[in-house]
């Protein structure tokens, strides 16, 4: 069984934040994305549409942020870890304003919190981290905060 | 194209109309491209076992896709999401049916925006919620 | 970035840089997600078993990609691809993944090629090579041939 | 099923014919990016855009083969809804990619917008090691939003 797994040096990166990573977001990605949940929504994929909608065009579904995680910045711990397997815990996602194509979005990724449990697969690490998701016109379009589970 | 919901349409009690997704192996591949996220445990059996899994799963991420999936098919286009909250608490499987559910728990009005909040969660075919949430949306109101 | 090759620097016979290629399962799903082709061939166990080819192989286009790479790596950014073609020959299976970052121990793919012929045409300076994607048994599962065109070391300056 | 009934009616029709509407591709930096990432291209005219500025060509460009998205199915995107029913009906339910040739113009460049068009050019039969196989050839062109073609593609299909 694994001793203290939450030590010292592990506590002492919560409120680590990472380099910024910029993403710009194109048509393409929101199309893969939609043609992936199979959310047939004109908005999110038919110019002509969205043209004479309620934003003028295109926007990123409000799901879409979701496929960024992987792209924006990881939370790298400046040490390994006990655990190599992971699991997404879930999460909480606020909105704030649409994301079209052509944005380009700066993300930043901030280390809140660590929490230890016992599961069915034996001792888990909790890592809790908070991302802000701004707009090139640094407006802030979303926040969010995810739990990775590693064990 | 969605119908438009209005404030003035739900109470606390009304039920969402339910979404219905089957995600195929392909759609896991589908995602993993979509949102790079190419841990094997998503397509590779083997891989999924060796770590301790009963076999592939479908992404946590995937399933709170289809959640706002659920709220944006509700809402229509003038609607907005303002916040949704999804734990991952059980798993799902390739080919087995996800049921997205979710219920009215508290409508008010706040500055000028009218607001509904709602329970929304993923269900399996034993019933049981494997991903389970809250969402609060602004509607557009008749008035 | 690669190092510029000029038409002087090749002749019948000389080789092309080879690129050598991992395919796994990772990279099978990422050529999905890159390239639009999901087809379950490439990914499903069971559905590659039910087409009669045992498991999931490489997708033929990726190692059409593959020759490409090849191609380009060994040209520079001064060289041009007028001309690809390639044929499929024999399957190949990818290696599973040990664990997100590494591969499990297995099959190494070579993307190779040799210089058949080299003339000038009006201004352009053309090579021809044959080239071909080995597996870790030194077979030849994509046989190819590239035309390209390269710029003359002579007209620098 | 019917065991390979050689060049139906149905495919005999098909030859010449072009493969529904045109495709419609666009070129996005992120979507070459993954591309190269896919194939382990670390060629920075693929993912560099200052690189790609001071090497010439203005813009990131595509690896040889790739011409984006398609934002509008058609062509060359759609040779197994186009090719699997008929194929099958013939007695040739297995499809195999077996090559493809490419002639590459002009490079292409992110931003561009590209329609493809494909034709099949010919349909053949031949005698394999296990029976009969159908070989569709396809051609397909590609031009930019100026016009000028920019690669052209000869592919083959075998059905077994």
């Amino acid at each position: 069984m694994a001793e203290q797994v939450i030590t010292e040096e592990l506590r002492a990166c919560i409120g680590m934040q990472s380099e910024p990573t910029v993403i710009e977001i194109e048509k393409v990605m929101i199309k893969r994305f939609a043609e992936a949940i199979e959310d047939p929504n004109p908005l999110w994929q038919d110019e002509e549409y969205a043209r004479n909608a309620r934003y003028g065009g295109i926007v990123a579904p409000p799901g879409f942020l979701m496929t960024l995680m992987m792209r924006g910045p990881a939370m790298e711990l400046p040490f390994e870890l006990p655990f190599t397997r992971r699991l997404d815990g879930g999460g909480d996602w606020e909105y704030f304003k649409p994301i079209r194509p052509g944005d380009v979005l700066t993300v930043v990724t901030k280390l809140v919190d660590v929490r230890e449990r016992e599961g069915r697969m034996g001792t888990m690490v909790l890592l809790v981290s908070e991302t802000t998701w701004k707009n090139q016109r640094n407006e802030l379009v979303a926040k969010s905060c995810g739990t990775s589970i590693r064990y | 194209m969605p119908k438009q919901l209005y404030y003035e349409d739900v109470e606390v009690g009304t039920e969402l109309p339910l979404l219905i997704k089957k995600p195929t192996p392909q759609q896991l591949v589908k995602w993993a491209g979509a949102s790079d996220d190419y841990y094997e445990i998503h397509y590779d059996k083997d891989f999924a076992q060796s770590t301790g899994l009963p076999g592939t799963i479908v992404h946590g991420r995937l399933k709170s896709s289809f959640l706002v999936q659920l709220l944006t098919d509700w809402t229509g286009d003038g609607g907005t999401v303002k916040k949704i909250s999804v734990q991952h608490r059980g798993m799902d499987f390739p080919g087995e049916q996800i049921t997205c559910r979710g219920t009215v728990t508290k409508k008010y009005v706040e500055g000028d925006e009218h607001i509904v909040e709602c329970e929304i969660w993923t269900e399996n075919p034993k019933g049981e919620k494997t991903a389970p949430g809250s969402a609060i949306v602004a509607l557009p109101s008749r008035e | 970035m690669p190092k510029q090759l000029y038409y002087e620097d090749v002749e019948v016979g000389t080789e092309v840089t080879p690129v050598v290629k991992i395919a796994t399962t990772q990279m099978l799903v990422r050529w999905a997600g890159a390239s639009g082709d999901f087809n379950p061939l490439h990914y499903e166990d069971t559905f590659a078993a039910n087409q009669g080819v045992g498991r999931p192989i490489v997708h033929g286009q990726l190692k059409r990609a593959w020759l490409g790479h090849l191609m380009t790596n060994w040209i520079g950014d001064g060289g041009f691809l007028k001309k690809l073609s390639c044929q499929f020959r024999a399957m190949d299976y990818p290696r599973k993944m040990k664990d997100i970052s590494e591969p499990a121990e297995g099959e190494t793919w070579w993307c190779k090629g040799r210089v058949t012929n080299k003339y000038i045409d009006g201004e352009q300076h053309v090579v021809e090579c044959e080239i071909w994607v080995e597996n870790g048994k030194g077979e030849k599962t994509t046989l190819g041939a590239a035309t390209v065109i390269l710029p003359c070391e002579a007209a620098k300056s | 099923m019917a065991e390979g009934q050689g060049i139906t009616d149905e495919l005999k029709a098909m030859i010449g014919t072009m493969i529904s509407e045109p495709g419609i591709l666009e070129v996005e930096r992120g979507a070459i990016r993954r591309y190269a990432d896919a194939i382990d291209d670390l060629n920075l005219l693929y993912r560099d855009v200052e690189y790609a500025k001071k090497s010439g060509y203005g813009e990131l460009i595509c690896p040889p083969g790739f011409f984006g998205w398609p934002i509008k199915e058609g062509g060359a995107m759609k040779t197994l809804d186009t090719f699997g029913g008929p194929l099958d009906r013939a007695g040739f339910p297995r499809i195999l990619d077996a090559g493809i040739e490419y002639e590459f113009f002009i490079p292409v460049r992110a931003g561009d917008i590209l329609t493809a068009y494909t034709r099949v050019a010919d349909i053949t039969e031949r005698a394999g090691r296990t029976g009969n196989m159908l070989i569709v050839t396809q051609e397909s062109t590609y031009l930019n939003q100026n016009g000028d073609i920019v690669a052209k593609a000869r592919s083959m299909l075998i059905g077994r």
